[in-house]
C-alpha cells in the first residue's frame, strides 16, 4: 500500500509538470488581465519546435531554449492582438492556438512526413538524487525540469507577483488598467510582458512533454492539457501556489485512474467519472468561492486610453 | 513664475473639438478653478497635462520648459499628479501598494519597508490613512484622500483635482480644503475643478473659465462674484430656482415608508426602521452624510435592493417584494444615483428611452420601432436634450445623460419620484434645469423623495427635510424651520429630533 | 510638443465611412495570402494556384458548392447559438458541449424512434436535442445567474466533461453491437434528414440552419426581448435599474443558445453521421465563437461567415489534395485570416488623417 | 473497360443526378490520353504518422516507388462528416482507379460513395463485410505474429507479470491483444496480463504513464499497441514489443519484436485485379495474413540472442506451422480482461 502511494505520488508530479508550467503561464496571462485560450496550441508548438530543434542540433538544451522563446513570441502575438489592437480575448486566443496547431503539423508534416514510427530523440535523462533509498528514489527519480517547476518556478511565480514592483504591476493593470496607467505603469509594457513570461511558461510545458517525458513528437501530444490549465488557474484563484495545488490534484487523479485500471478493479462507474473528476472539481470549487472568486476585474476587457 | 504653461491646446474626437486652442497658465503656489459648463473641455485639458491624452497641437511647458507629456509617466516625472474623477484606484490592493504602484524604490518590494515610508509621508502631509487596509474596504473620501497622497507621494508640485468635492460630504469638503490649503502653503500648485461656484470663490486664487472647449479668459477669484463667474461660463447671469410654498397639510400620503430595514453589500445593517411619509405634491429631502444608508435607501426605493423587512406603500399599496419593473408599474418614477448606472452605453438615445415600458411598445414580443422612435424624438425635443435619436447615449454629456433618465421618469407623470443626487456634477445651468423639472413635478402632485449630500439642494428644493444617520431617520423638520446649523447637528449623529 | 505637419495618425470614429467595410475582407484576404506564401513555397506549392484552389475552385462546381453548405450547417448554428448568448453578454465558451448533448439526444431517439414515422420522429429529435442542449446549458447558465460563478470557465470545463460522457457512453452501453467501433448503432431511417439535392449531402439541417439565422435576426432586432438582451449584455447594472429581469434574461439566452447549439448536434447526427461518435464536431463549438465574433454579432454577419469557413474548409482540402500542400495549411490560412480580419475590422473605427 | 465497371454505369443514369451527369461525360476524352499507370489514392481519416494508416501509406508509397501505380493522398479528413464529401471529390475530380483508407468511424459514409462511383474500386479498412460491386475491405489481422510476440513475452517474463497498453477496446485492438495474451500463456500458463486502454488513439504521454503505472503494478514486459509505452520500456530498462510496425529503432535494446502488418501484399493484389479489370468487392483479410506475407514478426535486429534458445525454436515452430496452416490463433474480439 505504501509503494502504491508512494508510487502514485512519483507518478503525479511527473503528470502535473507540463500542467503546472502552462497553469503558472496562464495566471501571469489572467493576472494582468488577458484570457489567454492559445495555450493549448502556444503549448503544442513549444513541443513541436523544442523537438524539432533538439533533433536537427542534438542539443535539448538548445531545444528547450528555442521552444520557450517560441512560447514568448506567440505570447507577443497575443498581446499584439488584444493589447494593441484591443481584438476580443476568447477569439485571438482560439485563433492562435489553430495557428500554433497547423504550423507545427505542416512542419512536421514536410519535416518528418509519413513515417511510421514517430521520429525520436534521446530525452533529458531523470535525476535519482537518492539512489540507494528505494521509496525515496521512486518520489524523486523525476526530471529535471519536473525540479525545476515545482521548487524553482512556483516559488519563483510567486514571489515575483506578490513581492516586486513588477508583480504588483500585473496585478494592479489586470485589476484596473485606468488606475495602473495613471499611477504611471506602461499598462501596454506589462501587459506584454505578461503574456510573453505567459506563453513562454505554455511552451516550456509542451516542450517538457516532447523532450523529457516522451523524447518524441507526435500528435496528439497536448491532448487538451491547455484546457485543463486554465481550470486550474481559476481553481488556483490565479495564485501559482495554489495553482500547484490545482495540478496535484489533476495529475494525482489521472495517475489515480490508470493505476485502478492496472489493479484490474472492475468499477461500477465508467473509469471516465475519475477522468471528468478535476474537471468537476473545479467547477465545485468555483462554486464554493461564488462571489470570491477574486477574478481579475479588467479580465477580457480591451483598454484603451481614448 | 508658471510652474506649468498650456499653449494653443487643441484637442479633437472625431468631428468634435474639445479644447479649440486654449492657453492654460499655473502659478507656483497657487489654487486655480477651472470652470465651465458640462463637455467644455476641463477634463481633456486635464487629461492633456497628465498624458493621458495627446494634443493635435499645442505646447506644454513645465517650470517654463518645453516637456513632452506622452503618458502619466512623464507627467509624474514633471512633478504633476492628477485626481480623476472616477478614482484610479486597484481596489483589491492595499493603501500603500496603491500608492507605491508605479513609483516603487526597486524591483523588490518589501512590504515592511514600504508601509512605513507610506505612512511617513501620510504624516508629513497631514492625512490620515492606514497603509496596510485595503482600498476596497475605504470609503470614497478615504479613497480620495489614497489618491492626493498618491499624487503627493511622487512629489508632485502640481496637483490636478477633477471635481474632487463632487463625491464628498460637507465635512470631507472641509478637511480637503484644509489639506489643499497646507499644501498651497508649502507651495504647490492646486488645479481644481468644480461645478459649485461658492466652493470656487472659497478656496481658489485664480479662476479660468471654457466655454465650448474655448478658452473664455483667466480671472482673479477675489475680483469675481459667483453670478459673474456664472456668467463667463454660459453667458447669462440669474441663476436659481425658486420654490412655490403652498401648504400641503390637506393632500394625502402617497409614498408611506414603515419600518423599512436594510443590509448594504457587505450584509451589515445598513437601515433600521426607517419610517417615513411623502404626500402628494411635497418634496421631503433626506439630509445626511454620505454613507449613512442614502445609497441603501434609494436602491430599496427603486427596486433594485432587496429589503430585510418593513413596508414601503405606494397610495396604499405594498411595493416591497417587487421588481424593479413593478415598482415602475406601481408608479414610482426613479433615477439612478449614479447615472451611467441607469444608462446603457452601447444602446442608443431612443432605446434607453424606451428602455423602462418595453411592454408598452410591444406587441406579442414584437417592438414598435416607429412607435419608440417617435417618443423618443418627443422627449428630445420637450426635455431639451442635445443629442440625435441614434447617438448612443454614452457620446452624451452628463448633463443631457441626466435629461434623458429624467426624461425617461418624468415623461409618465409618477406618482412618486425617487431622485437621489439628481444633480451631482452637473453644471450650473443643467442642475437648474433638473432643479426646475422636479419642482414641476411637485407643482403637479407627485411625491417626491430627494435624497441629496447638498445642502444647497437640500434647502432650495424641500418642503421638508428629514435626516439620516447611520441608517437612522433622526429628524425631521419642516423647511421654514430648517437652518444648516441645526442640520448640521443632525448630521452629525449629535442629538435626534423627532 | 512636437508639431511636424505631416503626421498621420489613427483618430477614432464612430461612423467609419460605409465603403470601408466591404474593403475589409479583401484587405484581410490579401494580407493573408501574403503571410501564408512563404509557407506555401516551402511546400512546394505555387500561392496563387492554392489560394485558387482554396477560395474559387469549390464554387466551380455544383458538387463542392453544395459541400460547402454542408460545412457551414453546423457552423451557422454553433454561430448563432455563440452570437445568441454572447449578445446577452453571457460568454458560453459550452457551444461544443451543448452541440454533443444534442447529439446524444438525437442519436438515442433516432434508434429508439426506429418504428415511428419521420414526420413524427424528426421534430422529435430536433425537439429533443434542443431540449439536450438547454438542459446541458442550464447547469452553467443557473451557477452563473444564482451563484454568480463565471461562465467562460463553467462551460469551457463541461465541454471536456461531456467529452467523457460521450467516451463513456460509446465505449459503454452505446458502443456499437456490429463494428465493436465507439460508436453508437446507426438511427433509424425515420429520424435521418431527408436531402435536399439528391446525390449530395445537403439536407434538411442547412434549411434549418436558415431557419434559426432568420429566429436570431428576427429576435435581436425585431423583439422586445432581443433589446433587452442586449441591454443585459452591453450594461447589466443599467437594465437592472431599467426593470429588466436581468437574471432570466441571461438564463433565456443562455439556456436557448444552448438548445441551438443542440440543434446543430442533432443536425450532425440525423444529417450527417447517422449515429453518435466522439469525433462528431470538428471544434464546432469553438468554430461558433469565431464565427459569431465575425459576424459581429449579427446575423447576417453570422450567416456570411459560416459561408466563409465552409468555403476555407472545404478548400483546405482541396488544396492538400490537389497540390500535396499538408492539409493543415487550411488551419493555418483559417488562423491567419481570422486574426488579420479582427484586426482590420478594428481599424475600421479609427481614421487615417494627416496632424 | 470490363463489362462488370461498365454495365452498373450503364444501368444507372435514371438515379444519377444531373450534377454528376456532367462529370462523366468527360471521361471520354481524357480515357485516350491516360497514362499507363493506375492512379491510387489514399484517403485516411487520420493523419499518416497514425500507425493503421500509416501502414496503408507505406505500401502504397511503396508500389508507386517502385512504378507500380501513381499514388497520392489526403489525410487527416477526420471524424466529422468530411470523408463523404472528400471521397467524392477525389472520384469526381481525380477519377482514380483505387481508392484505399480506412472506414473506420466513416463506414457508411465510404459505402455510400462507393455505390455511386462503381467504375472506382474501393478498398478499405472496415470492419464490416465487403460490397459489391466495388467495395472491398481488409484489416490488420496480425494477430498470428500478436500471439507468437505473446509466447516470447511470457517466456521473457521474470516477474510473471505483463503489461498491455491500448487504444481502444475495438475488435481490431481486442484480437491482437487477446491473441498476445494466449500466446503469452501458452508459454506460461501462470503469467499475469494486466490490460489498460488509455481510451485515445493519440496521446503518447498518457500512453507511457499507463505503462508506467503496470511497471509500477510489477509488469517487467510491456506490449505497445500505442506509441509511448515503448518509451516507458526503454526508461526502465524492461523488454518490450512493438505493433503493426517494425519499431525497433524507438527502442534497439528494449523492442524484442512485435506483430508486423505489411499491406504490400494487399496492394500487389489489388494493383493486379485493377489492371486486369476484374476487380470486385471482396474481403482481402487474407492478404493481410501470416500465410500471404501480410503479417509477420517483426525483425529481431539482434535481440533474438537475449531470448533462451529454447524459446525461440519453439517460437519459431508454431511461426511455421500457422504458415502451414497446421495451427490455428483463435480469433476472440471481446475486450480483453486484466487478470
Ligand atoms: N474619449 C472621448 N471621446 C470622444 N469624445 C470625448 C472624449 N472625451 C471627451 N469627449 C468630448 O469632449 C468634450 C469635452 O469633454 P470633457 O470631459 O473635457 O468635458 P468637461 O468639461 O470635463 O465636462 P464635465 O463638466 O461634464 O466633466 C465633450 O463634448 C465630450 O463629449
Ligand atoms: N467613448 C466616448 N465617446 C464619446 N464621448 C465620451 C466618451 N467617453 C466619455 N465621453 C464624454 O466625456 C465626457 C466626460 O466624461 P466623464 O466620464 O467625465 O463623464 P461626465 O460627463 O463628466 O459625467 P460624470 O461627472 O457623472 O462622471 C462626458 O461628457 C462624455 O460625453
Ligand atoms: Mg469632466
Ligand atoms: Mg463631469
Amino acid at each position: 500500500m505504501e509503494i502504491f502511494i508512494i508510487n502514485l505520488i512519483g507518478a503525479t508530479l511527473r503528470v502535473s509538470t507540463p500542467i503546472l508550467l502552462a497553469a503558472i503561464g496562464e495566471t501571469y496571462a489572467e493576472r494582468a488581465g488577458i484570457l489567454n485560450l492559445g495555450i493549448e496550441g502556444t503549448m503544442f508548438f513549444g513541443a513541436f519546435i523544442g523537438f524539432f530543434v533538439a533533433d536537427k542540433s542534438g542539443s535539448l538544451w538548445l531545444g528547450f531554449l528555442v521552444a520557450v522563446l517560441s512560447g514568448v513570441v506567440f505570447g507577443l502575438l497575443m498581446a499584439l492582438l488584444t493589447v494593441t489592437l484591443g481584438v476580443n480575448q476568447h477569439v485571438s486566443g482560439l485563433g492562435i492556438t489553430m495557428l500554433c496547431t497547423g504550423l507545427s503539423l505542416f512542419a512536421f508534416r514536410l519535416n518528418y512526413g509519413g513515417r511510421s514510427i514517430p521520429p525520436s530523440i534521446e530525452s533529458f535523462q531523470q535525476l535519482a538524487p537518492f539512489k540507494n533509498i528505494p521509496w525515496l528514489n521512486t518520489l524523486t527519480e523525476q526530471y529535471l525540469l519536473t525540479y525545476v517547476a515545482f521548487l524553482v518556478i512556483v516559488p519563483l511565480a510567486w514571489w515575483l507577483l506578490y513581492r516586486t514592483s513588477f508583480g504588483l504591476k500585473i496585478r494592479s493593470v489586470g485589476e484596473n488598467p485606468e488606475a495602473a496607467d495613471a499611477a504611471g505603469v506602461n499598462v501596454f509594457a506589462v501587459r506584454y510582458a505578461a503574456l510573453a513570461i505567459g506563453g513562454g511558461l505554455m511552451a516550456a510545458g509542451g516542450a517538457f512533454l516532447s523532450l523529457a517525458q516522451l523524447g518524441a513528437f507526435t500528435h496528439g501530444i497536448i491532448a487538451g492539457r491547455g484546457w485543463v490549465a486554465i481550470a486550474i488557474v481559476i481553481f488556483g484563484n490565479w495564485n501559482p501556489v495554489r495553482a500547484m495545488w490545482g495540478a496535484l490534484i489533476f495529475g494525482g487523479t489521472s495517475a489515480l485512474q490508470l493505476r485502478l485500471q492496472t489493479m484490474g478493479l472492475q468499477l461500477p462507474i465508467p473509469y471516465e467519472t475519475f477522468l471528468a473528476l478535476p474537471y468537476i472539481v473545479t467547477i465545485i470549487a468555483l462554486v464554493l468561492a461564488g462571489r470570491n472568486a477574486s477574478y481579475p476585474a479588467a479580465l477580457l476587457k480591451p483598454y484603451r486610453r481614448e | 513664475m508658471y510652474i506649468v504653461d498650456m499653449l494653443g491646446i487643441t484637442k479633437t474626437f472625431g468631428e468634435l473639438v474639445a479644447n479649440d486652442n486654449v492657453d492654460f497658465q499655473l502659478r507656483k503656489g497657487e489654487i486655480h478653478a477651472l470652470l465651465g459648463e458640462n463637455g467644455a473641455g476641463k477634463t481633456t485639458l486635464m487629461r492633456i497635462l497628465y498624458g493621458l491624452y495627446r494634443p493635435d497641437t499645442g505646447i506644454i511647458k513645465v517650470a517654463e520648459q518645453p516637456v513632452e507629456i506622452h503618458s502619466p509617466k512623464d507627467a509624474i516625472a514633471n512633478g504633476i499628479g492628477m485626481v480623476t474623477q472616477h478614482f484610479a484606484l486597484v481596489p483589491p490592493l492595499s493603501v500603500a501598494e496603491n500608492i507605491v504602484l508605479g513609483n516603487t524604490d526597486g524591483f523588490v518590494v518589501n512590504r515592511a519597508a514600504m508601509e512605513a515610508k507610506v505612512a511617513a509621508a501620510a504624516d508629513r502631509f497631514g492625512i490620515v490613512i492606514d497603509p496596510k487596509s485595503l482600498v476596497r474596504h475605504l470609503a470614497v473620501g478615504q479613497r480620495q484622500r489614497v489618491e492626493i497622497l498618491k499624487a503627493l507621494y511622487r512629489n508632485a508640485r502640481v496637483l490636478i483635482l477633477d471635481e474632487p468635492t463632487a463625491v464628498l460630504v460637507p465635512q470631507e469638503v472641509d478637511a480637503l480644503f484644509e489639506t489643499l490649503n497646507r499644501l498651497k502653503a508649502d507651495g504647490l500648485s492646486v488645479i481644481f475643478i468644480s461645478h459649485k461656484l461658492h466652493e470656487v470663490t472659497q478656496i481658489t486664487d485664480r479662476v479660468t473659465v471654457l466655454r465650448d472647449g474655448k478658452l473664455i479668459g483667466t480671472v482673479d477669484t477675489k475680483d469675481m462674484s459667483q453670478s459673474q463667474l456664472a456668467a463667463m461660463m454660459v453667458g447669462r447671469e440669474t441663476f436659481g430656482v425658486t420654490r412655490k410654498d403652498e401648504q400641503h397639510e390637506q393632500q394625502p400620503v402617497t409614498l408611506r415608508i414603515d419600518n423599512l430595514c436594510a443590509k448594504n453589500d457587505q450584509g451589515m445593517p445598513a437601515l433600521t426602521n426607517v419610517c417615513l411619509e411623502v404626500k402628494a405634491g411635497e418634496i421631503l429631502g433626506i439630509a445626511g452624510v454620505g454613507g449613512n444608508g442614502q445609497k441603501e435607501l434609494a436602491e430599496s426605493l427603486c427596486g433594485v435592493r432587496d429589503c430585510a423587512s418593513g413596508s414601503i406603500q405606494l397610495a396604499g399599496k405594498e411595493l416591497i417584494g417587487k421588481t424593479p419593473a413593478g415598482f415602475t408599474q406601481a408608479g414610482v418614477g426613479r433615477i439612478p444615483e449614479d447615472r451611467h448606472e441607469g444608462m446603457v452605453g452601447d444602446l442608443t438615445v431612443t432605446e434607453n428611452l424606451a428602455l423602462e415600458h418595453l411592454n408598452e411598445y410591444t406587441r406579442s414580443g414584437v417592438l414598435d420601432h416607429k412607435a419608440i422612435r417617435t417618443r423618443a424624438e418627443e422627449l428630445i425635443h420637450q426635455f431639451q436634450i442635445k443629442a440625435r435619436p441614434n447617438d448612443p447615449v454614452r457620446t452624451l454629456s452628463g448633463g443631457n445623460m441626466q435629461k434623458v433618465l429624467l426624461a425617461r421618469v418624468l415623461s409618465r407623470n409618477p406618482k412618486a419620484v425617487i431622485v437621489p443626487q439628481p444633480t451631482r456634477g452637473l453644471d450650473v445651468g443643467a442642475t437648474d434645469y433638473v432643479r426646475q423639472q422636479l419642482l414641476e413635478q411637485r407643482d403637479r402632485g407627485a411625491a417626491i423623495l430627494l435624497i441629496s449630500e447638498d445642502l444647497d439642494e437640500i434647502l432650495a428644493l424641500s418642503d421638508r427635510i428629514a435626516v439620516i444617520y447611520e441608517g437612522e431617520i433622526v429628524g425631521i423638520l419642516p423647511a421654514g424651520e430648517a437652518t444648516p446649523e441645526r442640520l448640521g447637528l443632525l448630521m452629525s449623529g449629535a442629538v435626534k429630533e423627532h | 510638443m512636437e508639431t511636424s505637419r505631416l503626421r498621420l495618425r489613427f483618430v477614432k470614429t464612430d461612423n467609419p465611412p460605409v465603403w470601408v467595410r466591404p474593403l475589409i475582407p479583401v484587405l484581410a484576404l490579401v494580407v493573408t495570402f501574403i503571410l501564408t506564401s512563404a509557407l506555401i513555397f516551402w511546400a512546394n506549392a505555387n500561392p496563387f494556384e492554392t489560394y485558387y484552389h482554396f477560395l474559387i475552385a469549390p464554387l466551380t462546381t455544383k458538387v463542392s458548392a453544395l459541400e460547402i453548405l454542408v460545412k457551414a450547417t453546423p457552423l451557422m448554428l454553433t454561430g448563432a447559438a455563440v452570437t445568441f448568448a454572447f449578445a446577452a453578454g453571457y460568454y458560453n465558451i459550452g457551444a461544443e458541449g451543448q452541440l454533443f448533448a444534442g447529439a446524444i439526444a438525437a442519436a438515442g431517439l433516432g434508434v429508439a424512434m426506429k418504428e415511428v414515422p419521420a414526420f413524427i420522429t424528426i421534430p422529435t429529435i430536433v425537439i429533443a436535442g434542443f431540449a439536450a442542449g438547454m438542459l446541458w446549458a442550464t447547469i452553467p447558465a443557473l451557477l452563473k445567474v444564482k451563484l454568480q460563478v463565471d461562465e467562460v470557465v463553467t462551460t469551457l470545463l463541461l465541454n471536456s466533461v461531456m467529452g467523457f460522457i460521450v467516451s463513456a457512453l460509446l465505449n459503454g452501453p452505446w458502443r456499437d453491437p456490429n463494428s465493436g467501433w465507439p460508436q453508437s448503432p446507426e438511427i433509424g431511417a425515420s429520424a435521418i434528414f431527408f436531402k435536399l439535392i439528391p446525390r449530395s449531402r445537403l439536407n434538411l439541417g442547412f434549411v434549418i440552419g436558415i431557419l434559426v439565422i432568420l429566429v436570431l435576426w428576427f429576435v435581436l432586432t425585431r423583439t422586445s426581448f432581443g433589446l433587452k438582451m442586449r441591454a443585459v449584455g452591453l450594461g447589466k447594472p443599467a437594465a437592472r435599474f431599467a426593470g429588466i429581469h436581468v437574471g432570466r434574461t441571461t438564463l433565456i439566452a443562455a439556456l436557448v443558445s444552448g438548445g441551438i447549439a443542440g440543434i446543430a448536434g442533432v443536425a450532425e447526427v440525423a444529417g450527417i453521421q447517422y449515429h453518435l461518435i466522439g469525433d462528431l464536431s470538428a471544434g464546432y463549438g469553438y468554430t461558433g465563437i469565431i464565427i459569431a465574433t465575425l459576424g459581429s454579432l449579427n446575423a447576417v454577419g453570422v450567416f456570411i461567415a459560416s459561408l466563409f469557413f465552409g468555403l476555407v474548409d472545404a478548400g483546405a482540402q482541396t488544396v492538400s489534395r490537389v497540390l500535396g500542400v499538408p492539409v493543415y495549411l487550411g488551419e493555418i490560412t483559417q488562423a491567419t485570416m481570422l486574426l488579420v480580419a479582427l484586426g482590420f475590422f478594428l481599424l475600421q473605427r479609427y481614421r487615417l488623417r494627416r496632424m | 473497360e470490363t463489362p462488370t465497371a461498365e454495365a452498373p454505369v450503364a444501368a444507372a443514369p435514371t438515379a444519377v443526378a444531373p450534377a454528376a451527369a456532367a462529370p462523366t461525360a468527360e471521361v471520354a476524352a481524357p480515357a485516350v490520353t491516360e497514362p499507363e499507370l493506375p492512379l491510387f489514392y489514399g484517403a485516411y481519416a487520420t493523419p499518416i504518422e497514425e500507425p493503421w494508416d500509416g501502414v496503408i501509406h507505406a505500401a502504397l508509397q511503396q508500389a508507386a516507388a517502385d512504378g507500380k501505380i501513381r499514388y497520392e493522398f489526403t489525410d487527416d479528413i477526420g471524424y466529422a462528416g468530411d470523408m463523404e464529401r472528400v471521397l467524392r471529390e477525389i472520384a469526381e475530380n481525380q477519377k482514380p482507379a483505387a481508392i484505399l483508407g480506412d472506414a473506420f468511424g466513416n463506414e457508411e459514409a465510404v459505402r455510400r460513395v462507393a455505390v455511386e462511383y462503381p467504375e472506382i474500386a474501393f478498398a478499405f479498412g472496415s470492419g464490416l463485410g465487403p460490397a459489391e460491386p466495388n467495395m472491398a475491405v481488409f484489416d490488420n489481422w496480425i494477430h498470428e505474429p500478436g500471439y507468437l510476440s505473446g509466447m516470447i513475452a511470457g517466456g521473457v517474463t521474470q516477474s510473471g507479470v505483463i503489461g498491455v497498453v491500448g487504444g481502444y477496446p475495438v475488435p481490431e485492438v481486442n484480437r491482437i491483444v487477446n491473441a498476445f495474451i494466449d500466446g503469452a500463456k501458452s508459454v506460461n500458463p501462470e503469467a499475469k496480463v494486466i490490460v489498460t486502454f488509455i481510451n485515445s488513439w493519440f496521446d503518447p504521454a498518457a500512453a507511457k504513464e499507463a505503462a508506467l503505472a503496470q511497471v509500477d503494478a510489477g509488469a517487467d514486459v510491456l506490449f505497445a499497441e500505442r506509441f509511448g509505452v515503448i518509451d516507458a520500456a526503454v526508461e526502465k530498462g524492461l523488454f518490450a514489443f512493438g505493433n503493426m510496425s517494425d519499431q525497433n529503432a524507438l527502442g534497439p535494446e528494449t523492442v524484442i519484436t512485435g506483430p508486423v502488418w505489411n499491406m504490400a501484399p494487399t496492394v500487389d493484389y489489388l494493383i493486379a485485379q485493377v489492371n486486369a479489370g476484374t476487380f470486385t468487392g471482396m474481403d482481402l483479410k487474407d492478404f493481410s495474413m501470416v500465410g500471404k506475407g501480410g503479417a509477420y514478426l517483426a525483425d529481431f535486429h539482434g535481440m533474438d540472442a537475449k531470448i533462451p534458445a529454447e524459446l525461440l525454436a519453439k517460437v519459431k515452430e508454431t511461426e511455421q506451422q500457422i504458415k502451414d496452416g497446421l495451427f490455428r490463433v483463435d480469433i476472440k474480439e471481446e475486450p480483453p480482461v486484466s487478470d
